[in-house]
């Protein structure tokens, strides 16, 4: 399956782009998409371990089971306001 | 009237937060409580030259939503309006807006504070500052 | 920039507003809060026609310096607008206003709330309500 | 001596004016003012009773002993904000 990634602040700077799309195997986790992240991305490793998690544009948890089609992104600490 | 929940690159200048005070008002609101949070020279002890804000635009209101319905909830007033910029802005330029307007003044203080409490804490923004001799993504 | 204490018969319309704001703003300040009381269509479960606004002029002036001295000392900060209308005000319009801008919101918040409050028990302003069949001076 | 009594909101009504002048012997005190206007305006002895008192633009208190020129007000229950 597929799903989407997008990059926010210090992430998408570090990625270089602001989305890419991961083949994943079915039944993943949003915490084997941040795996396959760090492993591809070494740079992104460390910030990524202080990052919340959304699927599909909402808080989520590394234990979310995905399905095909979703969006992720790894959330570094806010800082609106 | 419904509540107003906005990211926007527009400056949110007085023509602007005219807008927001006509949007909101009625004639039952005795109280009208506004947080603006403007950006300052300084940060962390650097001398800041401008901010860049950069949000995750469909979370980012959805999430602001979920603030405006627990307010509404909490302090039964649909009479809301929560702005946040992004883009590059400049010192003294705001970059957020929270009104609230209630029938009482105790409320609308209440409400305001949670509104900002809540978005500074939830809503997927980011700010990085930019200085003399570098720049930051930074915290809070 | 010294802090703004006013009772005025003038309206308190937008361009007063940002002329507040203008007057008190400066580039360390991160956090601005407003109050704003309207004058609501509804008290006591009467129909407000209109309300007249009395004040003691030198004293209220006066007392809002205690006030705006007090904002001063513990919230560390002479950026405080705070003006009460006098004379006859139409249901919408703002009878009061207290802006405070500190380097964070929550002193904002604090100092905005506390200068609302203490005027409200302090500072001798008096209203009466037109109804359509009477009026009555009120407390509070 | 001579001292002068600012009304306002509901005691201006009664009143029927903005000022009086009251002349009172040397070392009266603001409660003998309130005394000496309940018995010239009966209708005000209630109200006055609910009144914080004002010497020379700022609070004081019933026991304040006055001096010649001072400005007094009754204040009924505030309305402001």
């Amino acid at each position: 399956m597929r799903v989407t990634v997008r990059y926010f602040a210090a992430l998408r700077e570090l990625a270089g782009r602001p989305s890419e799309a991961l083949d994943m195997p079915v039944g993943a986790t949003a915490g084997a998409v941040r795996m396959a992240l760090a492993s591809r991305h070494p740079a992104m490793a460390g910030p990524l371990s202080a990052c919340a998690v959304a699927v599909n544009q909402a808080y989520s948890d590394l234990e979310r089971t995905l399905e095909d089609g979703d969006e992720l992104a790894f959330l570094p600490p806010l800082g609106g306001g | 009237m419904a509540p107003i929940v906005r990211i926007t690159r527009e400056p949110l200048d007085q023509t602007a937060m005219d807008a927001l005070e006509t949007a909101i008002m009625h004639p039952g609101a005795g109280g009208l409580v506004t947080f603006e949070g403007i950006v300052r020279d300084h940060a962390r002890g650097k001398r800041v030259r401008w901010l860049e804000y950069e949000a995750y635009p469909e979370m980012a209101e959805r999430e602001m939503r979920v603030i405006v319905a627990e307010i509404a909830t909490r302090w039964q007033t649909d009479a809301i309006a929560m702005v946040h910029r992004v883009g590059r802005l400049a010192v003294g330029e705001r970059a957020v807006v929270v009104r609230v307007a209630c029938a009482h003044r105790a409320e609308a203080f209440e409400a305001c504070r949670y509104g900002i409490d809540t978005l500074k804490a939830t809503v997927p923004i980011w700010k990085k500052e930019i200085y003399e001799d570098g720049e930051e993504w930074v915290e809070g």
